[in-house]
């Protein structure tokens, strides 16, 4: 099983699920993060103080998938976050020995 | 109907025996009885005491603790980070406590009773503790026989003690330690403020006898506060961090509802401190409209000219600005007086706060200084000026505009020095005996926790 | 004591001679000296000025500031997403500095003096820069020989002039250009809202002479605001992401705080517009306590019965629709008139705001057209109804209550009208000179950071 | 001038035809006209009514309305978790709402109007509906002929009403079921409110006929609802996952502005309980000032000492307790009585809420009864010791302190048990047919979604 | 090494906490995120605009561990995750290559 | 590919990411997290209520890298954070399979 973990820009959230859902993926985890990249910041000024924020708001949503679906869950992302402009985010994608279902007790492919 | 032609106004400002006069109680609870025909005999009448005065008197006094609480206290809270945020609620509520109970005891009395040989410079004992008032204690206006409460003379101007000292963590917050704060506080009311306003305010006071005008307090508060601000901010040091890490304010709209809740309630401050329910109240407060309005769009179009964008900071310290500004000429000037110092005013605030404070290099946590003295200082000397009926103002007897502004200089000068060095003493001697500045892990960690055990927000 | 039997208070509504009728300052200055015997001879007696009255005119000037600052700006603050919170408090707090100082300058001239020829549509020139007026002169309140001075009654008409314009900005939150709506802003007040304040309020204005009803500003304020709204909605177009994305409040606490200060405030609104401390300003207070009291829980009724849950935005969003209904008929009205008024016009702002903007499809962002609109419409013609002395009102002389209403209607459909297509031309003009509406990539990134280089909350 | 003199204000409190009577609307209307003559007669002049007295009632109506939206409300809702800020929020705002809307209807009458054979416990219903009022009603003050609007005073009292039911969901938030509390309150202001209002404040009443001192609702108000709060915490049992799970304040900095504004607005609870814009408002709003900065850095004091960091929740706690124990003394003691009671009363509430609450284990959320009922019962006592003139108090004739205390702990007494019975009967009732606590998984989840289908930050 | 990574129910913090320092675990690193899952959310209606919460707030708590006692760890969260109802959350399980203390600059087992 | 996964202290963030900078790190992704250690927190009473904090604001730096720049990064890491108190954070360095730019498609060490 594979953990894919991608960066996106937030507006894209919701298409990005819907992509998903239609995948058949049933579940995800959402977490919102602050990213530095390509991707200018801004300054911002308060009363005489300059400050370069480099840190943009970005989402970070991790789907635990089989590694079949790897592939087709990597290009439904890409295909609905992409923007075209620099700052649109990467997609991480790392191994996971198990996963377990809390209330039942069920493990790996079951459990998602 | 009160005689309330420009030159009156003029020669009641500078006649001492209508300022503040009190008529003491316990003489008067037996005396009213006799006074109608006794007075009658001496051609002065019975005093009047206008309930209209007295219902606007008790809201301006309202109005005033409204600024602080939550209006200042909010204001400051905004622009610190989060971790701070409490700290500073703290300071300035506690100070509120402390300030009243202090000017009950003997701040009153100090600042606005007779001071015999001293009285050029410091009022007396004699009402220490408000012993020897009642409810038949009545308290002078502007107008001939018109009288107020002492009672309500007494909280009204309680209010405006509290505030001034409030206004002085801003200077160094983040950093400091709250008890000595408060001992610093207590201090620095009875030997810098009460002062100050007994010279500025009280009959026979230095300075009131040499004609400085000062309708609301641009001297005794805000020149008074801010240099004791930057004393403090020079002092105590620069914050940890400061210049090197991120210091953004941690609540824009806590700022904004702080600077309209300032806005607001310094109509109490402004109008309130004409004394009475007239037309002079209402001139005070158009002023105290046009002149913060002209002075935040001032500094939003300056900010927009050099830095390319308005900023709801901006405009709001613009009109705090502007407030303090037109304070001292608030029912002096005419509203186009007030709208061209509130724009002046706006912008040299500005550039206090952008260019003067970083080429310096002291850290004003939160710019009293360069906001409440610098525009104060404007605002007592350009009171000299627009005081000129040619120029819309209500006029002076013998005015001469350049005799008038260096009174006004003059003025500015004492205040600040006496509070420049009163402050700078005071901070000593707390800083010796308990220390001033928190340790450097409190500050990184932050004074909510460190401090006070509590975090602002568990969301 | 005041002649306050309801048909005595019917007839003041409808005589001209005594609406804000005006005692020009300079003529007073040396008049009043001689005004007693003088007009003692004309059987007028000297005008008073009371100065309980003018005490509670400032207060409720000051009480109508905090409704639009912080109130208002918080109110709408609350409901917009966190990027874009300090475009609305700027924008807000930045109208009503602008609108303060154009209201001295010329605005005030031309609401509420004569127009001369014009006088039926609008004021004249005569108080430019409040050129003309000193502290003696007077404005007539309702009842006879009863004044306030002129300059309490320019601050308080000047915070009308104000939230009417800042109410308008909810109609387009999140997407306007700062400095082209600060432009439509001065040019609206000048070309649609001064005429209409005069048409309604001024003697010689078209619907006052006409006898349409309108206590503290339903259509004045209410209308006028709600439909320039709309139309300002409708021309910039949708938000990016209506009807697709989460637009849910960023924080309704902040959004609670607006309304409730907006119910603090109405009292100086509707009871200020007494212009006297009588009990015709406590009746007013009355109304404007029970009529949102009704209008918010009719909603939340509304909702539960329709929705299953009665929620904090429907309540807090009831009550500001109860206090725009019962804006027109606050003095006017019996508390059990109002009660019912309130609960109608709770319900029918719930239908606008639930299915009409639905339906129709514009994204009126903060519902300025169904709640202060369509809100402001019924109050405006139930006014017609509920001031008959059967169901409690005040009763009017040669009442007929389908007269009346066909007034009030009257009333209603020039204001739509003239605001409407003024706003129209208005906004046309100010997009073909400067634009409207900001970048797309602006309104997602927020205007907070784009339009003015700052972000709300930095936790 | 008011006859002033303790001996008289004292005498003024003790003797029944001078509390709240009311000149009955319509009676007056016509009976005015012809008042003066047949007055003359009897040597009873001519009602009296001061436009300064009215515009300080409103303001104090408005500055008690304050308090509560969104003072209370913020102080309460800054307490508990983020997932239930928005149920406080309405539930406050809703019972303001509600309270409103009975007090017109029927609670007016039935606790101020005379209540014929049960008078000393109950109003009648001559006034339902307000239905017998003109703006020609007067209602008495404290002082011989002078008189305000009724429709003014229905509405102070209104507000009164309002705080009161709204104060009692500190006991019982984070859990309660929506509808439910409604029919609570509506039957709590009937049952419980009115009777003891009446009680306390009209002639006739029976703790008023007995000399109990209540300037300003020590007993109506503050230890009325704290005991309704403790019966109710402790009959809808603790909180889930009390004791064990985090529970800290969710926004200490709304609390402080809850604090706050509570301070700013019991000037208009205490002050504007003197009924008149007089020295005596002054003198309460001097203590109103001093007991609370006494109490809350006593707190403050305590919490140091006893657990070694002074809070900001410790400070505006304490402020609220001192407000409280000078509630029923405001107008009555001397400044240096307010700031020793309410020194020690600060630091009797810090105990009741360190220990007491530990101690007895029930979950009074945020603190109803070791705030409100322990300090209101404190306060009531003390009131019958600094009413002493030798303290400072404004004295009683044939005063007896013993006496006096004995007749204040009666007051406490029946207050405790009528409205702790009284609360007993009503929770239960309503338990039974509503059932109170919402199910397990909604509290987990907050009321904010599960009741009012909203969250309040979005961020 | 392992990192476990448990999605759970907020209210469960604590006593997750507690079992793991029962079994000897020392440290954890908890995050903020919002889960979207079988679970169902609620209908947000404000003034007429009606939106479909689908994400809940959830805890992501994070182990790293000795391979040793993953199921130790794993078998705790679950004894004390678990309410039994849907949305009780997931536990994932993947390899770590090197674990470093920052203050010590120790390494894999030795900075745990 | 690696993904090197720093708990450090929040005020540590500016120096830390210049440091990377300096190494040639273009991008990196940071998250809000509470850690639990040996670090002790602290104790709240609010009005006779007393809980103890042991959850400490922290925040978590992810960084994507070639597996030759691990220990360059975890070095510069370590020498930014640290202040030898307790509670400097951790380093977990894990395994990732591929890395995709969402803006082009790119994959693995192209996308970094
Ligand atoms: N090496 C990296 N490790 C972790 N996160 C990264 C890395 N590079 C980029 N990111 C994340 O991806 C986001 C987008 O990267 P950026 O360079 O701005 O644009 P793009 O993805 O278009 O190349 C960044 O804000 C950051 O959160
Ligand atoms: N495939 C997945 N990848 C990542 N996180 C997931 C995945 N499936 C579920 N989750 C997380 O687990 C949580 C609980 O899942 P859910 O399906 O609601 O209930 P249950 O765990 O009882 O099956 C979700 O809210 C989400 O945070
Ligand atoms: N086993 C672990 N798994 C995940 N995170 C850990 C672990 N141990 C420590 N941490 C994280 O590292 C932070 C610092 O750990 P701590 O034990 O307090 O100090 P030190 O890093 O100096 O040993 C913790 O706050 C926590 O976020």
């Amino acid at each position: 099983m594979k953990l894919v973990a991608a960066i996106i820009k937030p507006f894209k959230l919701d298409e990005v699920r819907e992509a998903l859902t239609k995948l058949g993926v049933t579940g995800l985890t959402v977490t919102e993060v602050k990213g530095f990249g390509r991707q200018k910041g801004h300054t911002e000024i308060y009363r005489g103080a300059e400050y370069k924020v480099s840190f943009l708001p970005k989402l970070k949503v991790e789907i635990a998938v089989k590694s079949e679906m790897v592939d087709a869950v990597v290009e439904a992302i890409v295909g609905k976050a992409k923007t075209g402009q620099i700052g649109d985010g990467k997609i991480f994608v790392s191994p996971i020995d198990h996963v377990i279902r809390i209330r039942t007790g069920e493990t790996d492919s079951q459990a998602l | 109907m009160q005689d309330n032609t420009p030159s009156a106004i003029g020669r009641r400002w500078l006649d001492p025996s209508r300022s503040f006069g009190l008529i003491s109680g316990l003489g008067l609870a037996t005396g009213l009885l006799l006074a109608g025909p006794a007075l009658a005999q001496d051609a002065d009448p019975a005093p009047i005491v206008d309930k209209g005065d007295v219902a606007w008197m008790m809201v301006s006094t309202i109005l005033v603790l409204l600024m602080t609480i939550p209006g200042l206290a909010l204001f400051y809270g905004g622009l610190v980070r989060s971790k701070n945020i409490l700290s500073v609620l703290t300071q300035v509520t506690a100070i509120v406590c402390v300030a009243s109970l202090m000017w009950v005891g003997w701040g009153y009395s100090m600042a606005l009773t007779d001071g015999g040989a001293l009285n050029a410079y410091v009022g007396g004992f004699s009402q220490i503790g408000l012993a020897n008032m009642t409810a038949d204690s009545l308290a002078a206006t502007f107008s001939d026989g018109i009288f107020i409460p002492e009672y309500v003379f007494v909280i009204f101007q309680m209010t405006f003690a509290a505030i001034t000292a409030a206004l002085i963590v801003g200077g160094f917050a983040e950093r400091i330690k709250f008890g000595p704060l408060m001992v610093f506080t207590i201090l620095w009311l009875t030997f810098v403020y009460a002062p100050i306003c007994h010279m500025v305010w009280a009959s026979g006071g230095y300075l009131f006898e040499l004609g400085a005008l000062d309708f609301a307090g641009g001297t005794v508060v805000h020149i008074n506060s801010g240099i004791a601000a930057l004393v403090g901010a020079v002092m105590l040091g620069r914050r940890v961090g400061h210049g090197s890490e991120q210091m953004a304010p941690h609540s824009l709209p806590f700022t904004m509802i702080g600077a309209a809740l300032l806005w607001v309630g310094w109509f109490g401050f402004n109008a309130g401190s004409n004394l009475e329910a007239t037309a002079g109240a209402g001139l005070a407060m158009i002023n105290t409209f046009v002149a913060p309005a002209a002075a935040g769009l001032a500094w939003q179009v300056a900010e927009w000219v050099t830095r390319g964008k308005p900023s709801l900071l901006g405009l709001a310290s613009g009109v705090v600005a502007g407030l303090v500004v037109v304070t001292p000429m608030a029912g002096i000037a005419g509203p186009m007086g007030a709208i061209v110092c509130g724009a002046i005013g706006g912008v040299i605030c500005y550039i206090a706060v952008m260019y003067l404070k970083n080429g310096l290099g002291y850290d004003d946590s939160l710019d009293v200084f360069g906001i409440h003295c610098v525009g104060g200082i404007f605002g007592a000397i350009a009171t000299g000026v627009v005081v000129d009926a040619n120029l819309g103002g209500i006029g002076l007897d013998d005015y001469n505009m350049a005799a008038q502004v260096t009174t006004q200089a003059t003025g500015v000068i004492i205040t600040l020095l006496w509070s420049g060095l009163g402050s700078l003493v005071l901070f000593t001697v707390v800083s010796i005996v308990f220390g001033l500045r928190v340790p450097e892990d409190h500050e990184r960690e932050g004074l909510d926790i460190t401090a006070h055990g509590e975090r602002a927000y568990n969301m």
